[in-house]
């Protein structure tokens, strides 16, 4: 399979579209566990990263530029927790993207193991914390093993998302203890962590999105 | 909620244009970004620079407490939300004066996460040493075990304060941070919430209480707390407060403390006064000298209802910056 | 309403003790009546008492404003309601220094037959000399043609701070009336309101808006205003404000002026600021100096929710005073 | 007919429990037109005036002891517009009472007539502001022509009360102009002035109270 620059720029597209479907319930999801703003702050980023794309990454084919001026775009515009996340995500990514303009399924493995391991080390947080991270690591372990038997990156991703999605759903019956959110009551049980929620909802916009890609 | 703005998305911005037009002798904004401010006049050679920031929302913290005896530089984030570290660096390398920077702010992941970027870009790209000192006064967000995860609340005012008098009187960056670490580690704050705040993105409250209850330990950006329930009068409320506090962090009769009743926006002057009176009672009974008091709204959640109590002790050193004076657009002390 | 108090009927007593227990080196009670409050520090021989008051609810208004630079005492009445003469007399008697006391209150019915009262009252009993001034800056309380029926707001801070800072500068009690009366001339206030407040005893809303509606010129007290309607912008509101002043009072381009964006309660900081952004746009597109701005909580109605903005006309002296230090529990400036 | 200073004391205590059974209608109808006190107001005044009766005035046999006694308690305890009024109507009334402790039908009428006329004198309005003066100054005019005619206090101070029923409903139709209410607007139309209400029900009870005396 091949990914170009142009089909990067329609899924961080399908990313700010879906945001924006999204933002009332990440934002009803952290008025539960936190402080209520998660749909508006990955609505500020992303519109950011949608100025961007219709401005200074219009004509990029650089698919490593792309990735790092989503991140920064991103992190410049929201700070939040989530900022320094998705943004040491995709600038991390970047690194498997550097100089190409099309994208082999080897690549885009790199660039979301790389995305994640990022994550992971920016904020420090652990399965069962009640983070993204529920969402994420299960989707990492699922990319490595699935993509290595198969070397095939499309249902390897389809096997990603189910995994992050059973992992994000995993987030209600934890307790919370980081961000914002975390605290000692237990009412946080019940609820889906909006992080957990809007890192598998981008995870299924790249399957969409490649999906489409590949039919077309 | 009826809010008195124009576009729920400019929100901070149109905040900032505001406040700098209304203290153009206390506060500038950076050309190089708009998030961040610093003191009008420039602060001396060899001053340690105080940094402060957060997100918004939370109005005179902290955009108010930049000034003499204060802080040097704020970062202003959106709406509870930290600000990313662009800001940060920016104030960073103008309040820097060769001798560091030191970075007060509420532990809060995000938080952590953009100061702690900046702290290494600080150093990275401009050769500036970095102390940082995370308030973690909340009583109610973790066990005492688990102190260092505990949120950053209204007591931020008193570690702000000690990292502004320190440096103001001269110390250096190891002994600026090593005061502003007593001040945190001498400050405990419980709150309780009444009615909720909503973002003007969302205009949605955050968080439901119905009308005869309250909730101990309520957020600062109304994150959930440790107990809801029936409205209880203002003594038992702050005797529940104030318990809790001491619980945490004993005083002995003869100790000396500082004390801050902060409102959370929309709770009256009148309460947080009937509110001291009791926090005096109890401490007094207790041999326990409050050395100086703070009541008002310094630190608020836009427009939520509740209150909480703070209590600092303090040894001389931390009472000699109690009492350092200040000069802030939204706080002036003699 | 929600609210943090012990016993309706007593918050006014408590909210007084909770406040003297809280600023000990500033205010203090009188023992001969416990409604009236002086400085802690004796003012000193012949200079001329500056005595305000009214009722409470209005906090920081009006005991926060007792200290140097401002009045040295404060006759404190039951929420929104006048107190009686007792003490404003006994007040009066401790802060005269020989050369008089001047009274600065709003004009309400019940404020003009009490201070009255306690001014026949000192002049009879102890040959005190009173003069007052009525203050009157509430544009939309009454036509221009009867402004002297006009209710007092906010801008009682402005001729609260000119009286003070004249008679801290040592000016005789014709003199501090005068400048007290030339202030009230060139000020002018005009509010909105958005949610109502509710007194402690009725625990009822003072006034009821729909969802989307504001009140223009609804008054302090929550008096119905003069204009209700959708709630709009704020930078329209503010232009809406603004322009009723300076149709009132115009402000020829090149005059100073002093600002100050009052918020009612539970209107949030950074809602003000975004409404004093608006004011400066406007004033200085006129060419009208701001020279000094204040934004905050200065005078409160409880907890309600809406905003105004007042501007003073200052002349060389009014703007000398304006820029006097005070140093009180709730306004220092430097 | 002879009044008693017992039956002073009584016509108070009627007052203090009628304030209470009227506090909330008092404070509704200031909610509309002023700031919402007026019941509280009143309530916090004769709630002293109570303590008082309980207290020193147990004993007090000269009427006009207790109606100065009475005045300046309630002016003590409430300032607000209506305290320096009703004070001054009770101190002025005094004069009449003064070293008496029976008191006759023409005591009973100079007692009513300069406690309005101090009234009058204090506030300042006029008929048509909107007051407790629409109330009071018809009541003093039918006092007066009333009382000449007959000599009958009774008989005079019932109408007396009607011609006050009359005043204080006619505040209906008037535009407030007074207190903390005066105001622009033509939204204090259909409202009753709160003060002239309380001035009615003061009268009532004292028709009430010296009903039941004569009955007794
Ligand atoms: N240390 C962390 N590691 C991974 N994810 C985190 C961490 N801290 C917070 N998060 C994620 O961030 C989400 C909250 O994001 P958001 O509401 O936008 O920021 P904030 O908490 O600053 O308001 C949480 O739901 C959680 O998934
Ligand atoms: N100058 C005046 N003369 C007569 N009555 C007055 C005058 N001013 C106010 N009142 C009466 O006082 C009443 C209001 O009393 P209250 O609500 O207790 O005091 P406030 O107006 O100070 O809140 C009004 O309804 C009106 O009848
Ligand atoms: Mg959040
Ligand atoms: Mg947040
Ligand atoms: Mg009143
Ligand atoms: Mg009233």
């Amino acid at each position: 399979m091949k990914i170009t620059a142009e089909e990067i720029k329609v899924f961080l597209k399908n990313v700010v579209t879906m945001i924006e479907a999204e933002k009332d319930y990440l934002c009803e999801l952290d008025r539960k566990l936190g402080d209520g703003d998660h749909g508006v702050t990955m609505s500020i980023g992303w519109q950011a990263v949608n100025e961007k794309l219709e401005g200074d990454l219009k004509e990029e084919q650089d698919c490593g530029k792309i990735s790092i001026v989503t991140g920064r775009t991103f992190l410049s515009a929201v700070g939040s927790s989530v900022g320094p996340l998705y943004a040491t995500g995709f600038m991390r990514g970047a690194k498997a993207f550097q100089g190409k303009s099309e994208l082999s399924g080897e690549d885009l493995k790199d660039f979301w193991i790389a995305f994640i391991e990022g994550i992971k080390e920016r904020g420090k947080a652990e399965v069962g914390d009640k983070t993204m991270i529920d969402t994420l690591q299960p989707a990492l372990e699922s990319l490595q093993s699935n993509f290595g038997k198969s070397n095939d990156f499309l249902s390897a991703f389809e096997s990603v998302v189910q995994a992050a999605e059973k992992g994000m759903e995993s987030t209600k019956d934890i307790l919370s203890k980081r961000g914002r959110s975390s605290r000692l009551g237990e009412r946080s049980l019940g609820t889906i962590d909006p992080g957990a929620a809007s890192s598998f909802m981008i995870l299924k916009t790249f399957l969409t999105t490649i999906k489409s890609a590949q039919v077309a | 909620m009826k809010k008195l703005i124009n576009n729920p998305t400019k929100v901070v911005e149109e905040m900032i244009e505001g406040y700098v037009k209304a203290y153009p002798n206390h506060v500038r904004q950076l050309t190089e970004n708009e998030r961040a401010l610093v003191t009008a006049k420039e602060t001396r050679e060899g001053k340690v620079g105080v940094l402060i920031g957060g997100g918004s929302g939370h109005e005179p913290a902290f955009i108010g407490y930049v000034g003499d005896g204060m802080a040097d530089g704020v970062a202003v984030g959106n709406i509870f939300a930290s600000p990313p570290p662009d800001p940060i660096l920016e104030a960073t390398k103008v309040i820097d004066k060769g001798e560091g920077v030191i970075y007060v702010y509420g532990n809060y992941a995000g938080d952590v996460m953009n100061f702690g970027m900046a702290a290494e870009l600080a150093d990275l790209e401009s050769g500036i040493r970095v102390g940082s000192v995370l308030v973690t006064d909340d009583v109610a967000s973790a066990p005492k075990e688990e102190k260092e995860k505990r949120r950053g609340i209204a007591g931020e005012f008193f570690v702000t304060k000690a990292a502004g008098a320190a440096a103001d009187k001269g110390y250096n960056l190891d002994d600026v941070v090593r005061v502003a670490q007593k001040a945190n580690d001498y400050t405990r704050t419980m709150g309780v919430g009444l009615t909720p705040c909503s973002l003007p993105q969302t205009g949605k409250p955050s968080f439901v209480l119905a009308e005869n209850e309250m909730e101990i330990g309520l957020g600062h950006h109304g994150e959930p707390g440790i107990e809801k329930g029936d409205l209880q009068p203002a003594d038992q409320v702050v005797d529940r407060l104030v318990h809790d506090i001491l619980t945490d962090m004993p005083i002995d009769s003869g100790e000396k403390v500082a004390v801050l009743v902060n409102g959370l926006g929309s709770t009256t002057n009148m309460e947080l006064y009937i509110m001291f009176r009791r926090v005096e009672q109890i401490l007094s009974e207790k041999g326990i000298e409050i050395h100086r008091s703070y009541v008002g709204s310094y630190s608020t959640s836009l427009e939520m209802g509740g209150a909480s109590v703070t209590i600092t002790k303090l040894d001389e050193e931390l009472a000699a910056f109690i009492d350092h004076p200040a000069d802030c657009p939204m706080y002036v002390q003699k």
